[in-house]
């Protein structure tokens, strides 16, 4: 799975994007929220309210139920202020 | 003369004139009564502001505005649609944003320009860093409930 | 910096540039977010108009259209207020009006010029008469009960 | 009194403006209306419906309850078509 970060959510994370191997157990994409938030400090910032946190699985914009695809792009991101 | 693909959208750094963006949507046309233009411009808050970077999703940026373009040609009887955003480092008095709506009369064309705003400013990705005169370190920009509020109002109608 | 004098109106037969009145309004001006342009064209209405002819009263043209502009600088928040209005044979898509408003926030730039045009509408001195394609005698446009039901939606607020 | 007149008012008055004195029992802007239309055929066309007919004294509109100025502009025309 690519997951790809913009804005402070990427500051935080320390990177634009990187490969990650899920464990089955992250099914959602409120899980995979979680699961970030704790692989390491730099994430647990970013992740800290992870119901603010915007998501996109293949350029398209998801709710935080949305089931993962088994492979694809993941973007996570902070509220858009576009315009 | 009607022109055959009435959505136009582009993600670039370069500025964009809006006579030419006018004359390349509308040009000799003869069904359109009506054209709006909307840009939104950099501010410098009373001088707070050197600069704003915009940062963006180079992948999903056109294909969700140009979701909602087709959104808006849904939604109100438009001759064509125009919306540029730029993204990098924008000055005060520099423009960010243009949409640009044709119709045959006008209150379609407002209304369009006003939709196709509120949507870009929540949905379309991107992201505002400010850059600060003072030198001190710069700040995301917050989003607005109020702008989730104005989405609000378009999904009731 | 800000400008002194926010309202300018012009009544005249020439075209004009858009992206110049722009500059000329907000210019290098800091202070303005967002900039609305309302264009109004001549349509062809199916082929069947070949012009317009548009009389005006000269004297009051300007003098009522500065009237309305500062009308809407008491209702809205505005940087500042362009008005062309055109007179004389007009050809379909050709320009026969233009509104700029700029202001530091989109709403009241989208809704000043929205009652801008409101207005012109019903209280601009100004005729329009109609020159067909058939070579018929054209007919004097008649104004319409929904310009008048435009306006005192205004008045209600 | 100088009475201006536009566009379908202009063409069935046949001028485009003329001086006028008007008589002591002409008041209000709707006396002046009835006036006018009584003073032969293109007048009884362009004011057949008085009621229609909008009225600027001096480049500013007034209502038809209005009384005329002593003296001044007075200008006759169609509901406006601009914008």
């Amino acid at each position: 799975m690519k997951l790809v970060y913009f804005a402070w959510v990427r500051e935080r994370v320390g990177h634009e994007t990187e490969t990650v191997s899920l464990p089955g157990e992250v099914v959602t994409v409120s899980d995979l929220l979680d699961w970030l938030k704790a692989r390491g400090e730099g994430y647990a910032a970013a992740f800290a309210h992870p119901e603010i946190i915007r998501v996109a699985i293949d350029r398209k914009h998801v709710a935080h139920d949305m089931e993962l695809p088994p492979d694809g792009e993941v973007a996570l991101f902070p509220p858009m202020t576009g315009g | 003369m009607k022109a055959a693909s009435p959505i136009d959208v582009r993600v670039q750094a370069e500025d964009f004139d809006i006579s030419a963006e006018i004359r390349k949507l509308a040009g000799e046309r003869t069904d359109i009564g009506a054209v709006v233009t909307f840009t939104g411009r950099c501010r410098d808050e009373e001088g707070r502001l050197a600069a704003l970077e915009l940062e963006h999703y180079p992948d999903m940026a056109e294909t969700e505005i140009a979701r909602i373009a087709r959104e808006a040609l849904r939604r109100w009887n438009l001759a064509g649609l125009t919306v540029i955003h730029r993204f990098g480092r924008i000055l005060p008095g520099q423009n960010i944003v243009l949409v640009v709506a044709a119709s045959t009369h006008r209150k379609a064309a407002l209304e369009a320009a006003d939709f196709l705003m509120d949507y870009l400013k929540s949905r379309a990705p991107f992201w505002k860093k400010e850059h600060l005169t003072s030198g001190e370190p710069g700040q995301w920009v917050n989003a607005k409930t109020e702008d989730e509020e104005a989405l609000a109002q378009w999904r009731k109608e």
